[in-house]
């Protein structure tokens, strides 16, 4: 299967070309799997004809966090704290319910210290694509284990890991995540269709990126590195974005091969199956793929879940379609009237 | 039991609309119902007075006192006796007791035990609470409630509390659910007809009517911040319950439907947001801030402790939001139910690093309500955290104040730019540029589609244009204008309030919810002979007129509740010029300053000092 | 490209053992070994040298400056002007040029393209880095690396650097790595030999040998303070990473496992914990502490920020804990690895409600190392958290220091009680009761089987028996004595150092790392006809030594590193009634102080003051 | 069945009664499950006959976490603040081995605030009990919205809840947890024997045991009170703890109906299967026994999960076996030498 979008284009269906969705140069380390996830972002969205300036940047604090400034320098940004993205977003995210949200987040960042906001995110269901770039180590204070370093990996000033890793698509799984995905930085067209997929899915959409840290942690056996991450890596599908103009024209299909999954927008994620045939709407068997692959120790990526929420926390807040940071002065501020009204039943 | 001779008591001169009245209770028994009805019919009878509630930190069956002051002078400060008690419970009977001055009178539930051998000086009104309650034919389970009720009857009774008042003040309790103001009418009857036929006045206290209080209002300092905060176009407010700053954000909750539903869609213009903790409750409202939200958060001492670090990124990015601090005793959980001004150098000097804040520190519900939208305006214009500390004594408990005064002026956004205004700048526009001079940038928000809006927002160092920069000039700059943005505020906030007396040669320097301890403390000393005047600090940092005030005095004491003289020390450095001149004088003991302790601590300063 | 004649600059006069040289390089490129290398050797020839690395927030690829000093006179500060520059880094070549004062020398890596019009003042030395390292034949993956090793032998030949002391530099950096030490080794010598051979010297500056500094080492601060806390027995650590003191953790980790296993069992007496964020590190040691562990945290800014509501509990429950602050710049996340003194303030107020703390404030890297086991004293004998602040440029830069002296008393545990204790205090014994009367209560631990021995701790209100109490009157007196307890220890904390000039009136304060910078500058001051004593401030609150030399002096000038003059402001509040007699000059750019700026704003205000 | 450490008996193994285990006299409202579970924790330490001084007791802030000063008045311990409490007990734990931690937490303190560090301490598997008293509300603060909080609740001065709860169990069990137990307070039988073989684990063991608060969150249909408890309670075994010394002796013994699952110390529990036969031991039967009950809305209680632990993490950081903070000085101050050769190497 081929088709239009994951071409090289000139321009998009909105007219802007490549260039338009780039960020600052990069300052991370060359190799490093981040710059992937930040070339792919570009890309992803690129694809999709979304307009920059519809879209906005969240961050917390580490190499990770820094590369929202890679990408979109047309988007608003907001690096904040370490571990507090997620909370930046949220307060965001009524201010004006056109822009899409991403956060880009680190294991340090959502595993540790950002745990809780990490669960709380999600359990709110606050409309953001949310991007682990997950390296199991701490990349900006050069090198040491983080909540989803691998057991007995060994780094340099540490020592040794004696504690289990956390997994963060489990993690947000049981906190009531409506889409929880996996991509490798070493497998960018999947990742890109998750993406994608992620950007039209209404509602929050966590996906953990395994991005190696050419630095402090890419021994061949560690378990986020290149060489263990292509050794072990376990797609579950072939991943196919379809946007929702376009005709869906698969060369090879077959029978009890594909699935559909229709997105929010009209879209269509076609999942060929690989080894065996996995239902991504059922919960129960993201648990048990999850569990498993976690307990065998491999790689497994793909889109692991997907459900359709039934409201957003801004219809449940019941806000306008007009954006509530430019409702003019007399739409906020109530009248002398209902003033009176107070002071009255106060007498 | 015998009662001391009626005319030994009739000695002591009547003492009409002037005394003190405790109830005490247990928590959960909801006496706060009866406690607000007596309070309420006072009010009404145009009697100033104030309440306030001393409660544990527990949810039932713990001793609880409701203080009722009626002070036809007007002062509302504690007071550190009781003249009249209503006893309740017989866990702190005798306790409660030792509070009470020559001819204190005590109504009690007659079930408590007296004490073998009660002081003569004293006149007891025994209450037959449960007879009274059986008789009422109460169902079981609201027995215990209507026990208060029975009281609120007999006491009114014999104060003179007029039924008529104590009807209002069911009535505003009670609403429209009318089997519930009946049931509980009845019960207040039965007791003040019980009283009427059995009780043979000793006492010399007594309450008549006088003129309704124009334009007053009674409410507490939470309720007016939060109405303040939705009159200022709040429109997102993050939050954690904690005592004593949940009550303000409930008080949002509930007027937030009736008073915040645009007017051109019906939709809702305000979100209030329940998160899981400080710290996002703090990221959060930055977040909405920098979105370009009117944003806010209410917490206290723990709370407040635990919103550092981002308090620390809103202030180096310029993110505008408002941060209310109810303050409650502290150091650590400290005592989360009591009041105490404590947190103001911690609030002074929040954030590793250099930092520097903006204070509102309102005196009254009134300010509550006022700094409330003000706090709001200020923190858009300058692109900063407001703080705002008011305490559990304002904040919980209620307050005669005047009625709310509608915004004198349109709502500031500050320096906001749409996409037309980007136009205008013609490419000079940078987020953290000082065009105007006066230290404040112009600011763009997320959703602005001019192409040049964008920028990158960091809490590492940055440039005039928002990209990193580790250069050590910039830096310097940067963190110099903040500064300077924000020292020349201090002459546009709340200027501090004098209360001059003819003579005076010594100051006097307050904050916050003691106001009316001290204004009754100035007239005390005045009679005391040692006129003083007293100035009431109403944001920090302070204006050239504090700065005037202390200089323009021989001495001046800083009074607050707190251990460690916190505004007379950051007086100390921001008048420093005048430090030998200032003296601190502080009470910490989780209840309201009264004004007899600051008389007595400044009489004895000045003997002292005069040798 | 023409170098100016020879001639010209033979003028100015030479410069041995003194000068100033920086190596720009990008991080990441292994520069760092090399420049240790070249700053050990000089060591090793017993010239006073200073090594500071000043590098961008970011892993690889961009600008990272060594600066190294040497100073026969022992003048380690930080100056603002470099003599010598190593320039291995095109892209800030040019503006790294601009800090070259007149004669100074330039070795550039010749690939590196010279500006059009080199100043005709500097000399320029080209080096065929590239050339030789692949002369060398160095496998591909460690050609960026080697090019370092080549300019150390150059640079070193020029100068006049032993061979002998390169070597002894690279062995003590390979330890036994035979392979890695063989191959650095020639690949200095390979620049060594180049040099040698065809680098006419025509600057001025070169160093010569000197007697060995004796009882001198070499190291940083953080590792002296992960030293000093091994020494003073440190039990349990538990830490979040933060630039700059995540190599004070990694030190006590490298060290423990050789020094802290029990002598008697052969098992760890020390764990170290790296745990989920900043709130754990402080309350993972506050359990510790508690249960008598010697306990500690180090962290920067931000984390501070993050355990201030866990502070204020170990503050009132009155836990030892030791918190090592090293500093970097702030607010918020700032500039994580530049200096600054910009949290004393904060820390000395960190915590909402009333709250006094210890700091500690070591000047030099052997001070890191004696307040890192005094801290742990400290802590459990007055049972409350104490600070120590650090900063970036003493924490992480190599330093000459005093060899590390052997703690001069026993540990001391304060005053825990155990089984047997107990039986001593008869049942009177409550843990919050001064029975001593110097405010410091009595504490059992964990683990006491004694039927008296556990009781219950609170962050809440308690008595003298640690039971939860609301009274007015205890609150008071619990934080009352808790701030006496601490306000007792001012004059056991390490005293301030007093430097004297003869017939100095003016004075100077300064603290932590800006010493050799005011040492030398006090020498340039007396030079410039302004004899001024200087106090460097070790402990706050200050003793009474401070206010005797505010008072002493005419006027006093407080240097330091922040925006505010936080010291300054300190000073105003604790020695309030000299407050007039304290000026405050403050710099704030993320680099150590120098002494010329010191020396300039000093004077600068004394011709002010002089009229 | 019904053995003899049911009964009342006036002295256990070690000669103590059961005030020895008593607290102070709570000022918990009357009725509050919270008080059930301080009665239970201490019957069940009275019937397993442990020395109150070896036991050390750990809350942050809330109802719940006041509750540790109502049991074991001979035990020491410390009330913290809000969330924090795993990580007193994380630090603790270290000074003295041989000590047996109990942590108490309140769903607001574990599942909003603290939710970080209750997903760490049981990463650490650092050796204690951890109960979490679940009421889904917040006390304390008079009747906020919790985390747990039942989707739709509705709360004066709150309104409705409109985010679906979280289950702490799930949460323990991604996280790592080795002992998964859920108990109501409505159940007092159950929750002592969990409780006591909670206490003879060895590593951490997480029970959530539903605790109605009487004054704010007990209307009938509410989740977390005693009504739609009693209604809705499924347990999935009948547990009988066995402790070592003793012989199991079961009436109605059949085979297939009952396991038995052997702890740490040599105690066995007895678990006698009740609606359908389950094993404790599996990670995934427990995953999904707990989505299922999740998206069902019925409480189902019992040991959901059981695993030995490798290594403790005293074991990990090898300490000895006397307790560290006993240590004299010169066994935890490294001698001159020592000093000696670090500033020679320095040199
Ligand atoms: C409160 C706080 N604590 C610690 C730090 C130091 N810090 C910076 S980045 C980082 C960890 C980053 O790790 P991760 O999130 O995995 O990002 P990575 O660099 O690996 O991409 C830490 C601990 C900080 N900036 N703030
Ligand atoms: C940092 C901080 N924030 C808020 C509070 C106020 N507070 C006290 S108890 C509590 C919630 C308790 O709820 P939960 O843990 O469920 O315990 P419960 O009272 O329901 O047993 C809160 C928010 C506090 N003490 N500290
Ligand atoms: S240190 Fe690691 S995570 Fe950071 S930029 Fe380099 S490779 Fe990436
Ligand atoms: S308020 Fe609720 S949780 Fe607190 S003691 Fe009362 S019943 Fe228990
Ligand atoms: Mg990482
Ligand atoms: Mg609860």
């Amino acid at each position: 299967m081929d088709n239009a979008q994951t071409q090289k284009v000139e321009r998009n269906l909105i007219g802007l070309s490549p260039v338009d969705y780039k960020g600052k140069p990069s300052t991370l380390c060359p190799g490093c799997g981040h710059n992937t996830i930040a070339n792919q972002i570009q890309a992803a969205l690129f694809e999709l004809g979304v307009v920059p300036e519809m879209v906005a940047k969240f961050s917390g604090i580490g190499c990770s966090s820094k590369s929202p400034n890679y990408f979109l320098d047309r988007s608003f940004g907001f690096n904040g704290v370490h571990g507090r993205m997620p909370t930046l977003a949220t307060g965001a995210c009524f201010a004006d319910r056109r822009i899409k949200l991403i956060g880009i987040s680190g294991d340090g960042d959502s595993a540790s210290i950002g745990m809780g906001h990490f669960k709380h995110v999600i359990r709110r269901n606050i409309p953001m694509v949310y991007i682990i770039e997950n390296n199991g180590v701490y990349g900006l204070t050069k090198g040491q284990f983080s909540a989803t370093s691998d057991l007995g990996l060994e780094l340099r000033h540490q020592g040794k890991n004696y504690l289990p890793p956390l997994d963060l698509c489990l993690e947000a799984l049981i906190s009531g995540a409506k889409f929880v995905a996996r991509a490798f930085a070493g497998d960018v067209k999947q990742m890109r269709e998750l993406f994608k997929a992620a950007f039209v899915h209404d509602g929050i959409a966590v996906i953990d990126v395994i991005s190696p840290c050419v630095t402090f942690n890419n021994q061949d056996q560690a378990m986020q590195s290149y060489t263990w991450g292509r050794e072990n890596e376990s797609p579950i599908q072939d991943i196919t974005f379809i946007p929702k103009a376009q005709e869906i024209f698969v060369e090879d299909f077959q029978e009890g091969t594909y699935r559909e999954v229709k997105l929010h927008d009209g879209s269509i994620l076609l999942l060929k199956k690989i080894d065996r045939d996995y239902d991504p709407t059922s919960k129960t068997a993201a648990l048990d793929l999850l569990t498993e692959s976690y307990e065998k120790r491999y790689l497994t990526t793909g889109l692991f879940y997907i459900e359709k929420a039934e409201q957003s926390i801004i219809d449940i807040f019941d806000l306008g379609r007009e954006p509530l940071n430019r409702l003019p002065a007399e739409r906020i501020r109530p009248d002398l009237a209902a003033l009176e009204q107070i002071n009255a039943a106060l007498e | 039991m015998t009662h001391p001779e009626k005319d030994e008591l009739i000695a002591l001169p009547q003492q009409v609309n002037d005394f003190c009245m405790t109830v005490c209770t247990v928590n959960g028994s909801g006496s706060a119902t009866s406690n607000n009805v007596l309070y309420h019919a006072l009010f009404h009878m145009g009697i100033p007075t104030s309440g306030k509630n001393i409660f544990p930190s527990n949810i039932k069956g713990l001793p609880t006192w409701f203080v009722i002051r009626v002070s036809e002078k007007g002062y509302l400060g504690r007071v550190p006796y009781d003249d009249i008690l209503v006893a309740m419970n017989p866990e702190t009977f005798l306790d409660d007791l030792t509070y009470l001055p020559e001819g204190g009178v005590i109504f009690y539930a007659d079930h408590i035990r007296l004490p073998e051998n009660p002081r003569p000086d004293l006149i007891f009104y025994p209450m037959p609470i449960r007879r009274l309650v059986k008789e009422a034919e109460v169902p079981r389970n609201l027995r215990e409630y209507m026990e208060n009720m029975a009281y609120v009857g007999i006491v009114g009774e014999v104060l003179g509390i007029n039924m008529e008042s104590l009807l209002y003040a069911l009535k505003r309790h009670f609403g429209n659910k009318a089997t519930a103001l009946e049931s509980n009418l009845k019960m207040v009857k039965t007791g003040y007809d019980w009283a009427a036929a059995n009780i043979v006045k000793r006492d010399r206290y007594s309450v008549k009517p006088l003129p309704p209080m124009k334009d007053c209002i009674l409410t507490d300092g939470n309720n007016a911040a939060a109405l303040g905060s939705l009159f200022g176009g709040v429109e997102f407010c993050a939050w954690y319950p904690i005592t004593p700053a949940s009550s303000l954000v409930e008080s949002m909750i509930e007027h937030n439907p009736k008073l915040r539903k645009d007017p051109v869609t019906g939709k809702n213009t305000c979100v209030i947001l329940q998160v899981e903790d400080e710290l996002a409750a703090a990221g959060c409202a930055i977040g909405a801030g920098w979105a370009g939200l009117r944003a806010m958060t209410a917490t206290s001492g723990p709370g407040l402790s635990l919103m550092t670090e981002n308090v620390g990124l809103a202030y180096f990015t310029e993110t505008p939001i408002v941060i209310w601090d109810v303050q409650r005793v502290g150091p650590s959980t400290g005592l989360p139910t009591r009041t105490a001004q404590g947190d103001l150098t911690f609030v002074y000097f929040l954030g590793h690093g250099d930092i520097n804040h903006i204070i509102l520190l309102p005196g009254s519900v009134n300010e509550c309500f006022e700094f409330g939208w003000k706090a709001l305006d200020l923190a858009e214009h300058y692109q900063t955290p407001i703080f705002v500390l008011s305490d559990l004594d304002l904040g919980m408990n209620q307050w005669i104040t005047s009625k709310f005064a509608y915004p004198d002026r349109p709502i500031d956004r500050g320096k906001i730019l749409w996409e037309e205004d980007l136009d205008r700048f013609g490419g000079q526009w940078g987020r953290y540029k000082d065009i105007d001079g006066d230290g404040i940038p112009y600011r763009t928000v997320m959703g602005n589609q001019n192409p040049a809006a964008a920028y990158f927002t960091r809490g590492t160092g940055h440039n005039e244009y928002g990209n990193y920069s580790e250069d050590p000039i910039n830096w310097a700059n940067m963190i110099r204008r903040i500064k300077k943005k924000l020292m020349n505020m201090c002459e546009v906030l709340p200027k501090p309030i004098l209360r001059a007396k003819p003579g005076a040669k010594i100051g006097i320097i307050g904050w916050g919810s003691t106001d009316p301890a001290l204004i009754e403390a100035q007239d005390m000393l005045e009679q005391a002979g040692v006129p003083v005047d007293y100035l009431r600090i109403r944001a920090l940092p302070s204006c050239r007129d504090v700065h005037d005030f202390i200089a323009a005095h021989d001495h001046t004491y800083v009074l607050e509740l707190n251990r460690d003289g916190q505004m007379c020390s950051i007086l100390k450095l921001e008048v420093s010029e005048c430090s030998e001149k200032l003296s601190s004088l502080t009470d910490i003991g989780g209840l309201p300053m009264t004004a007899l302790w600051a008389t007595e601590q400044v009489l004895a300063k000045e003997m002292e000092r005069n040798g």
